[in-house]
């Protein structure tokens, strides 16, 4: 048993708070006996008679509060009394009615007058008929939903474009209006570089590149994942791109989307053709060809999007950027190391990523190299279905892809899923091991030690064997997101993960190191 | 053009709106409840038969059959009431309403309230003040007295003192009772209050004697829910012509008899939807639990069938403690209301609401696609006879009543072939 | 720039109202801030209660007209002044409270009708049963032994509190029933500051005794003067012994004053009133300032006491 | 085109479904109110179809 004591010089809560308080700690498992009051003489001498003095408590005045505790230090600590006291502290101040909440959209807008947008996450099959009734009423939508219709979210989208609203989504997890981050967005500093994307971690990359590069975004549309596909045509592409167009603090576009269906790209470039701003366009894997001849910019990477479209902005030279930030003999001591590091059968790839774009970039790249097992295989040979439990050569994975997800949360909010394929993947044949981190709202509050945590059990394990392992992290984020840049960095860094600046730039060192092991 | 059902609701608003409920006198229920006999005896609620009926209610109905006089012991009196020589019917039924057990006899003398506007007339018997009661279902000595005193001495006097008063407006004195704290079901301090200043010159005015005048006002100044039998009968006959408007969809009658809650929906008629009347999670008197309280029972929300009482929350602050909450959930329950309901009142604005007027009109559509219920503001009484009211708390009808009624709604509209 | 914020004071208790007029000028501090009540401290060590609406207003004390749930302005350790004119103002927050047409409220009791004997008891015992039903977390359950204070043992107390604090209480009592002022004074230096609670059940307790001390109606010439001292070493007793809320409370209690509901619930027991005592006393437990069982458990001591002293009469 | 009037205006959410956007929202002080949606009727689909009866009615 231990005893131990905490002092609150001038500390006041109420009465009823604190004796409802010291109650509920007496039910932390491991509390023999707790003591919450005043400082008073007489309370001191009633925990001295129960042998919970300390030193600590001697010299407290009746206007300090005091906690004092004797405990089994096997089941509780100290810092966890403390913390359920500030918790139950809270949970009161926090019992009091808060804000009205509507039960319906018609009512949510007679109580927030001059609302202008919608977010709807509700499940899909009621989804479309919320979305509906919302731009009825001439609101913007932002639907995050799946499982919507490709007929419903046709339907919705043309009476969006007939009545000039935006109609982001189904299934669009990032967009920036006015400089609100939605859904799943990162904090960027504003600017005049406007964004329409039709995938969500794409986005997201792009928009961190160009805030890291020291420029800042107008606006950032969504339009969901099948918004170029056929029967869609590229309603709410075409329509953000007219919105930017006319929007005066748009200086420059970007246009982000995997390879559209080749009727709507054509539609889409014709309408780059026309527009008398700067465009740039990454349709990862697309025709270059047709784009330039469109009067817009190609890209080579995601990275690479937000350095032309910042180079556009500032008038600068327009030339693909294929390298590293670092200078090359920097990049080759990392991979030295990291080879060195490395026995001889360690050669395989462990790409875990929970960003879909982000692993398009990744297998788009590392594909042309190598041989790797996929869910997003480069052929089906390579599917990952081909694997059959025995875990051979290399592996590259959306996580976020349904078959991973279904029955729980997507790998950006729990990193669950990432942390079980970390200790059923990651094996003696693993060399490298590359992955995202991607931050923002609506994103984990900590991936980046989700990561660390699971890096180093994986070390801890790989070590039995004499093994080292080697990880390659970027992190998808700013300074000013609620996780914090820097924090997340050096998070990654303290567990030994090799950061990267971009996606791109962490698939070319995975490249080099990749090539060396495999030599 | 709007459908038939919205231009029905409308004109039902309409009637709401234009409700004009003024205390013209006083009588006693035999001379002029319709079909009032002396073999009958009123309760609230829903129709129920004695082997149903909840304990506060069988104590209040042994009690009216011994102050009628129609048995002389207890014994005799529960005899009587199980033998089928007494008749028993809802108070609705004959146009009154009743709070708690809401028993009216024969020869208890009613206010007589009419609504200037349609014609139409409610009654309501005078409340009886506090502790051993028979709305709570007490039956002893005590009771019989006091019923007795309240015939013999308080009645004549109030009647002559409504005479010589002549009509006083149920409408404005609700009102201006809101604008001071009164929610009109659980607060009516501000109600009795005005009443007793509306009325005094009056009182004294009577041939009474002086002592009797004495304790008339004691009585009333006692009592800080006497205006309760005011604002209920000003609500009946408020609602009361609403029922008769055929295709709306507004609820204009909610009551409960101790045993089941029963709702009534203008556009179908005089029919009740009944379900189990629920047991509140209210705030008890220290001593009492859930376990010793009656279902929930009484016609006083028909309060808030009008749209106060519970509905009008937000304007009565002092009583959102009994309810067990903070004012902002006073605030909450109000701005709830407004989700079910059509229109908001013309003549009850409340002023921390920024003058809003209280949510008006409860449609079952609303209710059934919201799952938003009423929210009702009621004591609750002891599930045994004679104990009296043992908490207080918030309560709402159950669901299945206005289920079931919009299922009977769309029925009607298939068998007129209304609908696809 | 920023505008300045101005909230209005809806009452003000007569006491305050009164060291306004006299002070014209007052420096004070941000004491402590709760949901619904804040304090201040002059620099004389007087404590200003501010309350919401929904808070029981205080000796010393105000009500803001402000909707609920509020935040406070201010923080702990802020200056606040009032300098003649009839508001209080935050410099560093630019924000004001304002007394202009403020009601008054009369924080003590006035026009008591003494009710007789029998009703007294009546509602004594009655407000024991609510006391003894109540859960208590402080020194409360103790209402239990008033009726056979002598032979207590700690199977009496359900709480560590009770246990620690049981043979002074009871010591306490036998000297205040015998009259026995100095021992009864003695005895309180030992109560003072104990317990759960920003202000120590015992403080509770305490302010109960002195405050039905204080509306004892048939005191005598001969004891004046020893109750008077006893009264004035509890008092100087809580100012070095106890929380800084407390002694502010037993101050008051001393003069006759004590919160809204507390009053009622005195009011009741004094007129001999069931019903008044039975709403009062419920809305004291449930939403009464803090440690409203044992400012009961106080009141249900000292009126035995008091019952006692003229029975014997 | 109306989405120009919204590039112009201060963003004012309504947010129906997961609460967790709508905490993100008031933590960046955006003004924005939280619909506390549910399915019709409760998901009671019997209930749902009588409502979309009545409501066919034009």
């Amino acid at each position: 048993m231990k005893v131990n004591s905490m002092v609150r010089k001038n500390a006041y809560y109420d009465s009823v708070t604190l004796m409802i308080i010291s109650r509920e700690m007496k039910k932390i498992e491991g509390v023999d006996e707790v003591l919450v009051g005043m400082g008073t003489d007489l309370n001191v001498d009633l925990v001295e008679k129960l042998s919970l003095l300390t030193p600590e408590l001697e010299g407290i005045t009746p206007n300090d509060l005091f906690i004092a505790a004797k405990y089994d230090e096997s089941k509780c600590t100290m810092d966890q009394i403390i913390q359920a006291f500030d918790e139950q502290i809270n949970a009161k101040q926090d019992a009091s009615a808060g804000d009205y909440q509507p039960p319906t959209l018609s009512s949510a807008v007679e109580h927030l007058k001059g609302a202008n947008l919608v977010q709807i996450s509700i499940p899909g099959r009621y989804a479309a008929r919320e979305a509906e009734d919302a731009l009825n009423k001439g609101l913007n939508v932002m639907l995050f939903s799946d499982n919507v219709s490709v007929e419903d979210e046709l339907k919705l989208k043309k009476k969006a474009v007939e009545k000039g609203l935006l109609m982001m989504g189904p299934d669009c997890g990032t967009a920036i209006i006015n400089g609100v981050p939605l859904c799943f967005a990162n904090v960027l500093r504003r600017g005049a570089i406007g964004v329409v994307g039709a995938s969500g971690t794409g986005t997201q990359e792009v928009t961190v590149c160009i805030d890291k590069l020291g420029e800042g975004v107008s606006q950032v549309i969504g339009t969901g994942g099948r918004d170029l596909s056929e029967p869609i045509n590229g309603l709410m592409m075409s329509l953000g791109i007219d919105a930017l167009e006319s929007d005066p603090e748009t200086k420059v576009i970007v246009l982000i989307s995997k390879p559209p269906a080749p009727s709507v790209e054509k539609k889409i470039l014709s309408k780059v053709s026309n527009c008398r701003k700067p465009v740039v366009v990454d349709f990862i894997g697309g025709d270059a060809e047709a784009i330039l001849e469109a009067g817009a910019i190609p890209c080579v990477s995601l990275e690479d999007a937000a350095r032309k479209a910042v180079a556009a902005l500032r008038g600068e030279e327009i030339a693909a950027f294929e390298g590293f930030d670092a200078p090359e003999n920097e990049i080759n001591a990392i991979v030295d190391k990291a080879v060195a590091s490395l026995k001889p059968d360690q050669k395989n790839l462990r790409a875990l990523y929970t960003g879909g774009t982000l692993t398009d970039e990744a297998m788009k790249f590392l594909g042309e190299n190598y041989q790797i097992y996929s869910n997003i295989p480069m052929t089906p040979d390579m599917a990952i279905e081909a694997l059959e439990g025995e875990i051979k050569g290399h592996i590259c994975l959306d996580l976020g892809e349904d078959e991973f997800t279904r029955g729980r949360p997507h790998p950006m909010i729990d990193p669950l899923t990432r942390s079980e394929f970390f200790d059923s993947h990651v094996d003696g044949t693993t060399a490298v091991v590359l992955v995202d981190c991607v931050l923002g709202y609506g994103s984990n509050a900590d991936p980046a030690g989700a990561v660390a945590e699971s890096v180093n059990s994986a070390r801890a394990r790989l070590a039995k064997e004499g093994k080292e392992l080697v990880a390659v992290a970027s992190v998808c984020g700013t300074d000013k997101d609620p996780q914090d840049l820097k924090k997340s960095v050096a998070t990654l860094k303290e567990a030994g993960v090799i950061v990267m600046p971009s996606n791109m730039q962490a698939v070319r060192l995975v490249d080099r190191i990749l090539a060396r092991v495999s030599e | 053009m709007a459908n038939f059902i919205d231009q029905a609701n409308k004109e039902a608003l309409k009637l709401m709106q234009n409700a004009q409920p003024t205390l013209i006198g006083m009588g006693i229920a035999k001379d002029t409840l319709p079909g009032m006999r002396e073999n009958l005896i009123l309760h609230a609620g829903p129709p129920v038969k004695w082997e149903d009926m909840s304990g506060p209610l069988r104590g209040a109905v042994v009690g009216g059959i011994i102050y009628q006089g129609l048995a002389e012991t207890v014994d005799e009196a529960k005899e009587l009431a199980a033998s089928g020589k007494i008749d028993f019917d809802s108070c609705h039924h004959h146009l009154a309403v009743g709070p708690m057990a809401g028993v009216v006899t024969a020869k208890m003398p009613v206010f007589i309230v009419k609504n200037l506007d349609q014609g139409n007339y409610a009654y309501c018997t005078m409340n009886e003040g506090l502790g051993e009661v028979l709305r709570f279902g007490a039956y002893g000595e005590n009771v019989i007295n006091h019923l007795n005193w309240m015939e013999k001495t308080l009645y004549p006097i109030l009647k002559e003192a409504i005479e010589i008063h002549g009509p006083i407006d149920i409408k404005s004195m609700n009102a201006q009772a809101l604008q001071m704290g009164d929610e009109m079901h659980n607060r009516n301090k501000a109600g009795t209050s005005l009443f007793i200043r509306e009325i005094a010159s009056s009182i004294v005015k009577t041939n009474a004697s002086e002592e009797d005048k004495v304790k008339v006002f004691d009585f009333l100044n006692s009592n800080d829910h006497f205006y309760l039998n005011l604002s209920m009968p000003g609500a009946k006959c408020t609602m009361d012509p609403v029922g008769k408007v055929k295709y709306s969809t507004i609820v204009y009658g909610m009551a409960r008899n101790g045993t089941e809650f029963g709702i009534r929906v203008a556009g179908l008629g005089e029919r009740w939807f009944t379900a189990p009347a629920e047991i509140i999670d209210g705030l008890y008197f220290p001593g009492y639990s859930m376990e010793d309280a009656n279902r929930d029972i009484g016609d006083s929300c028909i309060t808030e069938t009008s749209g106060i009482g519970g509905f009008a929350m937000a304007s009565a602050p002092a009583i959102v403690q009994f309810v067990g909450g903070t004012p902002a959930d006073a605030v909450q329950y109000t701005t709830s209301m407004y989700e079910i309901t059509l229109e908001e009142s013309v003549a009850y604005k409340m002023p921390n609401m920024n003058f809003r007027g209280v949510p008006t009109g409860i449609d079952i559509r609303k209710v059934v696609e919201t799952q938003i219920r009423p929210v009702i503001n009621t004591g609750i009484a002891s599930k045994h006879a004679g104990v009296g009211q043992v908490g207080a708390g918030v309560v709402r009808p159950p669901m299945k009543c206005f289920e079931d009624a919009l299922q009977a709604f769309v029925e009607m509209l298939d068998n007129e072939g209304l609908l696809d | 720039m920023k505008t300045v914020r101005t909230l209005k004071a809806s009452r003000i208790a007569e006491d305050l109202h009164t060291y306004f007029i006299e002070k014209r000028y007052l420096k004070m501090r941000v004491h402590s801030v709760f949901q619904t009540s804040a304090n201040l401290v002059t620099q004389d060590d007087v404590l200003i209660t501010m309350v919401t609406a929904s808070r029981d207003i205080m000796p010393m004390g105000l009500t803001l007209d402000v909707t609920e749930p509020f935040e406070w302005p201010f923080l702990i350790d802020d200056t606040v002044e009032y300098t003649g004119f009839p508001m209080l103002s935050v410099p560093s927050r630019q924000c004001r409270i304002e007394l202009q047409n403020v009601k008054r409220w009369t924080p003590y009791l006035h026009n008591v009708k003494y009710g007789n004997a029998k009703a007294r008891l009546q509602t004594l015992k009655r407000l024991k049963v609510i006391v003894a039903k109540h859960d208590s977390l402080g020194i409360a359950s103790l209402v239990n032994m008033l009726d056979r204070w002598e032979n207590v043992t700690v199977a009496d107390c359900d709480n560590v509190y009770c246990r620690f604090i049981l043979y002074d209480l009871v010591q306490f009592l036998q000297a205040v029933k015998m009259k026995d002022w100095r021992a009864a004074g003695n005895q309180a230096t030992m109560l003072i500051g104990f317990g759960p609670g920003l202000t120590p059940s015992c403080d509770d307790f305490m302010s109960a005794v002195l405050l039905s001390l204080y509306y004892d109606e048939g005191v005598e010439k001969s004891e004046r003067e020893g109750r008077a001292a006893f009264i004035e070493s509890v008092v100087s007793a809580a100012k070095k012994q106890t929380t800084l809320v407390s002694a502010s409370m037993i101050q008051h209690a001393a003069e006759g004053k004590a919160s809204g509901l507390y009053l009622c619930v005195l009011r009741a027991l004094l007129e001999g009133k069931i019903d008044a005592l039975e709403d009062a006393a419920t809305s004291a437990l449930q939403f009464g300032a803090s440690s409203g069982s044992d400012f009961l458990f106080g009141l249900c001591a000292m009126h035995q006491i008091i019952q006692t002293w003229r029975v014997s009469v | 085109m109306k989405v120009n009037e919204l590039f112009k205006s201060e963003l004012k959410v309504i947010n129906m479904g997961l609460e967790s956007f709508y905490q993100d929202m008031k933590s960046q002080d955006v003004s924005a109110i939280h619909v506390n949606w549910k399915p019709a009727a409760g998901g009671n689909e019997k209930m749902a179809a009588l409502l979309a009866r009545m409501k066919s009615l034009q």
